[in-house]
């Protein structure tokens, strides 16, 4: 009865599971693990903490988009998945924004 | 678009225990299954939230305190942590696999699965306790008035909020993994005792996104925590 | 104010006082005319259209330049009291170069305070009128906040960190010194008096009284209990800690790569917990010092440190100025 | 709309009967027998009430519950405002009005405003406005209860075995390491509650989103629907930041894990930046609820459509976002860096502009009106110019300059409550006037009811005006020992408190009373559109017998002046 529930793919068919979707995607992931290990004993300075990130949010885009579904989700649940994220940046950034320009004499 | 319906005759509070697929306030299986999705993804949203605030004092506290944060980080078994890191991962295979074999009407299967991915939760908390119980023999658990005790004395205080952090972050995401293996389990025994198996599909999907989650918050945790600095 | 007397505005004793009043004048008279207007406008339409009032009701539709004024009308307003504002804070947080220096520490549930001199007072602070005072606060439990209404100041002080703010009194007379920011059971019995008096009268009570060791003095002695010269000193071979003279208010560039202005709270943090923020070429071989100097003696130290000469190349009398970082190279051996 | 049939199924099966419950729970209603059959006299058992899963008997469950709560923060609050008519600590010691203050704040913040609209009025009205016949998750929403009453039960038991002296803020290191009270208790009790409010508000935005009935576009909800919508994005988003700030706390108290230390280089400012990520915000979830009734009382007795609906509802959200955004003004003078402050400052500021748009909005409905100055209007337009003067001062507060003089003072107390009081609890009571034909199937003796309204009106002003100029002279807050030149001023609050206090004990009264001898209800005493007056007073357990179709925008007064909206 929602007006909003027309229109929207059926999550991924039941009866026909993507397993090898699945194991490849696990693949990937363990992989990646590999990557982001060796990664932290390559010096790259500040770099580091950067690749471990992209890295990091790599595995996760690839569980939250398969193994959650979200690529066959209702665009409501992409707004939510992103806007749960982009308010963890508004608290992050607003709460640098006081640590970065802390500074004597002001 | 459901138009003009009245399925009042449904029991009223029982979707769930019964195998009566759809609530009695919702229309039909499509709007209850979307309903119990967006749930459990707005819970998501809150879990992130949570996490977030100790995702933020970790950030500021590892900027700082950048050398003892780099020290401190060298002191967690990256062994053991990678290890972790793989059960895990695996154990969100086969809650994909579980999800799966539900949709196909498999029962068996499902419970296995679920079996398979409650153990390997399982495997990950001993592993975590391990983890905890080397740093309580090293004194490095600075909690309950355990002493603390860091090789370079003058980093002393920012390696305890090192560790202090990675007590309370990975407690609190041990504390998620405990509930969602109680809540498996609970659904495991639902599924083997259900008369259609389809009819938890819902269920294990959104299980399975709850699961999913704690993965990716260890995701996270695991470069944040064990791979400040290795080089 | 000693009195009794119904007040309705607080006394006005500093230089920033009446311009922190005009402003607050400014929206009152802004809240006064929207608050009328709002009310007026209900009781109005209230009379006018009330239920059997035999008045137009036409149908009518909002037109969209109606709600737009709305939406804008407030955003010129809030741009221009958020200058106004900005403006004056952020003079009232930049003390002058050559405001004297009054170091403060609170704890419960009393305020601590010293002056250049050395002169110690507790829950009084006598100041001059005509010259600028910066107070340099720390706190040795948790956060109190320095306050006083009659110089439209506040500021909290913080437990492991200085915090500073400054105000030139223009008016005689004792005023109330208040803390702030909720510190325990006798929170509200931790205040004092803010006496005012002119440069004359000022001198004459500094000169009385009993006299305490002036700050440097005290951590000169502080400086040579602790030994601090077996290290930081250009005349040990090989340099085993960066030199002090002329470290405060300097660039330190650290071992991490990222360079800070040897401020207070720099100083201090290097005293009791050295190894956070290491000088690039030196080794974390420092003691720590936490919990072993009281905050009265980091604050002597830190006076000392000062009185090694500045960033200016100024040496400062225990006046010193502000922090302001310099651009040259940190304590490089 | 009195078809009662479909109604007849009770909520609880045959389970073990529980062995208490709060007090007072059945006093709710005995209608007579003939009634016909409602969400109220289907089932009066015990295990009925407590074990229900309807969102009406829920709401009412919150509605008793809140009471209990603010009766106890009421009463801390006219202890210490005896306490203050004197300059001297005469009443009590200081450990007393400590716990007497923190008492009030947190009881009043966490137990009664964040609930008191969304979990008695919302959860009673949301499905009704969008046509459902519950929310999402109805047994998620007795779980809600449920947390709620267990947090709300350990705060009241913790301040009988000896309070806690923190203040509502629990600012570390004194809530950490200094206080001597019972900070953990009280940290636990927020703790459970935060997630009560997470589950309302996660029931409130799934039932919007996929429980209205057809043709309930955007367009055409309720204004209550939009700003409760708006109430819970701040309620998930926001909550469990401070659940893990207050979890934080908890655990380097209890279990000596150092987080905001500063022993150990931890920086007690974290604390107040967390804490207020949530803190700030959630005071729009206090008052954006209370803008939702406003609206709807406001179109209901002037017969007019909202003026600029689109507006006002788009006010709603753009307040929730930018609400998240402003939260280091509460930190001007903390030691947070000054460019911090200045950012802080200027999108506090911008908050004028939705908060403008809603007032400028609500007056510009009464245009052309027919309108009846019943006890709901009378509240809401009190909620108006209360409203402007907290909103007003509020700017002064999000003036640097001027903050620096005014935190922490009296002046900050007197705002919050103008927003909180004479905003968030003046909607509240005119809310629970306007709905409580619906939700009683009585009507409230009207007389009483204005002139309990005004003197809350006036009995509130006089409590809170004189706190801004004491602010302005810079009295601290949380000092019961001041100079005695202000006693004048702490006397006139303390009067105005006192008429205040009865005028809240009226509705208490009166309101029960109508249970009993208050005239039937119709369905529709008001007259006024929207789903939930076309369906009986009190509604059935499953609210509609046929889904309504909804072809209409909302406040479709035929003969409303105002007309199309300005897109």
């Amino acid at each position: 009865m929602s007006a909003a529930t027309t229109n929207l793919p059926a999550p991924h068919d039941p009866a026909h599971p993507p397993i090898g979707l699945y194991l490849r995607i696990y693949v990937y992931l363990l992989v990646l693990l590999a990557v982001t290990v060796g990664a932290a004993y390559v010096h790259l300075g500040p770099l580091n903490i950067v690749v471990a990130l992209v890295i990091a949010s790599i595995k996760a885009w690839l569980v939250v988009m398969n193994f959650m579904h979200l690529r066959d989700s209702p665009r409501l649940n992409w707004i939510v998945a992103a806007g749960s994220f982009l308010w963890l940046v508004i608290l992050i950034v607003g709460l640098l924004m006081d640590y970065v320009t802390r500074s004597p004499g002001v | 678009m459901p138009t003009q319906t009245a399925p009042l005759s449904a029991t009223p509070t029982d979707g769930a225990e019964s195998d009566e697929p759809v609530a009695h306030h919702f229309d039909t299986l499509q709007q209850q299954q979307e309903a119990v999705t967006l749930g459990m993804w707005v819970f998501l949203a809150t879990e992130i939230m949570f996490f977030g605030g100790a995702f933020a004092t970790y950030t500021v506290y590892r900027r700082e305190h950048s050398a003892a944060f780099h020290a401190a980080s060298r002191e967690l078994d990256l062994v053991l942590g990678g290890v972790n890191t793989l059960v895990l991962l695996t154990s969100s295979l086969t809650m994909a696999f579980a999800v799966a074999a539900a949709g196909a009407r498999k029962k068996g299967l499902t419970v296995l699965m679920l079996a398979a991915t409650m153990v390997l939760g399982a495997a990950f908390l001993g592993i975590k306790g391990v983890e905890y119980h080397h740093k309580y023999e090293h004194h490095l658990l600075p909690a309950f008035g355990l002493p603390f005790e860091w090789h370079d004395h003058a980093q002393a205080g920012g390696a305890k909020l090192f560790f202090s952090l990675y007590l309370g972050m990975t407690g609190l995401h041990a504390l998620h993994m405990v509930i969602g293996i109680a809540l498996m389990g609970i659904f495991a025994v639902r599924v083997w005792r259900s008369v259609d198996v389809g009819h938890r599909r819902q269920g294990t999907e959104v299980l399975g996104l709850y699961w999913h989650f704690v993965d990716v918050v260890w995701i996270y945790l695991f470069p944040l925590l064990y791979l400040i600095d290795r080089s | 104010m000693d009195n009794a007397e119904f007040q309705l505005f607080p006394d006005a004793a500093s230089t920033v006082a009446s311009r922190v009043d005009a402003l607050f004048l400014f929206m009152t008279a802004l809240t006064i005319f929207f608050t009328v207007a709002i009310a007026g406008a209900i009781l109005y339409l209230g009379i006018r259209y009330r239920r059997g009032a035999n008045v137009n009701r036409a149908q009518y539709s909002p037109p969209l330049w109606l709600e737009l004024s709305w939406l804008l009308t407030p955003v010129p307003v809030v741009i221009f009291v958020f200058i106004w504002s900005s403006q004056l804070f952020l003079e009232m947080q930049r003390p002058p170069k050559d405001a004297m220096e009054i170091r403060v520490v609170a704890k419960q549930w009393m305020w601590k305070l010293q002056h250049p001199s050395g002169r110690r007072e507790i829950d009084e602070l006598h100041v001059p009128t005509g010259r600028a005072v910066r107070m340099t606060m720390i706190s040795e439990d948790v956060i109190h906040s320095f306050y006083v209404p009659a110089f439209r100041i506040k500021q909290d002080v913080l437990p492991g960190r200085y915090t500073t703010t400054w105000f030139e009194a223009d008016t005689p007379g004792t005023y109330h010194l208040f803390c702030a920011e909720y510190c325990g059971t006798n929170h509200s019995r931790m205040k004092g008096r803010v006496v005012v008096q002119t440069p004359s009268e000022y001198e004459e009570w500094l000169g009385g009284g009993r006299r305490d060791q002036s700050p440097v003095v005290a951590g000169a002695a502080l400086y040579e209990q602790f030994r601090c010269g077996s290290c930081h000193a250009q005349t040990v071979t090989p340099l085993r800690a960066p030199p002090l003279e002329g470290i405060y208010g300097r660039s330190v560039k650290l071992a991490n790569g990222a360079t800070v202005t040897a401020d207070d709270s720099y100083l201090r943090e290097s005293i009791t917990r050295p190894a956070a923020k290491v000088v690039a070429g030196f080794q974390p071989i420092m003691p720590v010092f936490e919990g072993q100097i009281s905050e009265e003696g980091l604050s002597d130290l830190l006076a000392y440190l000062k009185s090694l000469g500045t960033a200016d190349g100024v040496t400062a009398d225990g006046s010193g100025g502000a922090a302001e970082g310099g651009s040259r190279e940190g304590a490089k051996p | 709309m009195s078809d009662p049939h479909g109604a007849t199924v009770s909520p609880s099966t045959s389970t073990s009967p529980q062995p208490s419950s709060p007090p007072g729970v059945v006093t709710v209603t005995r209608p007579a027998v003939r009634d016909p059959v409602n969400y109220l006299n289907v089932d009066y058992s015990w295990k009925s009430w407590l074990l229900t899963v309807d969102h009406k008997r829920i709401g009412i469950l919150y509605l008793l519950s809140i009471t209990f709560f603010f009766v106890i923060g009421g009463a801390a609050a006219v202890a210490f405002r005896l306490e203050l008519m004197t300059p001297k600590a005469d009443l009590f010691e200081s450990e007393t009005y400590n716990k007497l203050f923190t008492m009030h704040g947190v009881v009043m913040i966490f137990f009664f405003l964040i609930p008191s609209i969304p979990a008695v009025l919302g959860n009673f009205l949301v499905p009704l406005m969008v046509g459902a016949r519950d929310m999402a998750f109805p047994k998620l929403n007795l779980a809600s209860w449920y947390l709620f009453m267990i947090g709300g039960l350990t705060a009241v038991w913790t301040m009988l075995i000896g309070g806690v002296d923190t203040g509502w803020t629990f600012y570390t290191p004194y809530s950490s390491t200094y206080s001597n009270t019972y900070v953990m208790a009280t940290a636990v009790a927020v703790f459970i509650t935060g997630f009560s409010s997470i589950l309302t508000g996660l029931n409130i935005i799934v039932t919007v989103h996929k429980l209205r009935a057809p043709g309930m576009h955007w367009f055409r909800m309720p204004l209550f629907i939009w700003s409760h919508y708006a109430a819970s994005l701040i309620m998930i988003l926001g909550t469990p930041v401070l659940a893990v700030t207050i979890l934080l706390v908890a655990i380097e108290r209890g279990l000596g894990i150092g987080i905001f230390d500063p022993k150990l280089g931890g920086d007690p400012i974290l604390f107040q930046h967390l804490f207020w990520f949530y803190s700030h915000p959630a005071v729009y979830i206090m008052i954006l609820p209370s803008f939702g009734v406003i609206s709807e009382i406001i179109a209901a007795f002037s017969r007019n459509r909202v003026f600029g609906y689109r507006f006002v509802a788009f006010a709603s959200l753009g307040i929730a976002v930018l609400g998240f955004l402003v939260w280091g003004h509460h930190m001007f003078v903390s030691g947070q860096s000054a460019y911090a402050g200045m950012v802080f400052s200027i999108l506090s500021l911008l908050i004028a502009v939705p908060s403008a748009i809603k007032v400028f909005n609500w007056t510009a409905t009464l245009y052309r009106g027919r309108l009846r100055f019943d006890t709901p209007l009378l509240y809401a337009l009190g909620f108006i110019g209360l409203f402007t003067i907290g909103g007003l001062t509020g700017l002064f507060l999000a003036l640097l300059a001027i903050d620096v003089h005014v935190h922490d003072t009296y002046f900050i107390v007197a705002h919050f409550h103008y927003i909180m009081v004479g905003g968030a609890v003046m909607g509240y009571l005119g809310g629970l006037h306007y709905w409580w034909p619906k939700m009683t199937g009585r009507l409230y003796p009207e007389g009483w009811a204005r002139l309990s309204a005004i003197l809350v009106f006036v009995g509130f002003n006089l409590t809170f005006f004189p706190q801004f100029v004491l602010g302005y002279l810079g009295m601290p807050r949380r000092y019961h020992i001041y100079p005695p030149e202000w006693q004048t001023l702490n006397v006139m609050s303390s009067a105005g408190a006192s008429i205040l206090g009865v005028a809240y004990l009226f509705p208490i009264t009166y309101l029960i009373w109508s249970l009993k001898f208050g005239p039937r209800a119709s369905a529709n005493p008001w007259d006024a559109t929207g789903l939930e007056w076309q369906v009986p007073s009190p509604p059935t357990t499953h609210n509609f017998a046929v889904t309504p179709h909804v072809t209409e925008d909302a406040y479709a007064y035929p003969d409303s002046a105002l007309v199309g909206d300005a897109h």
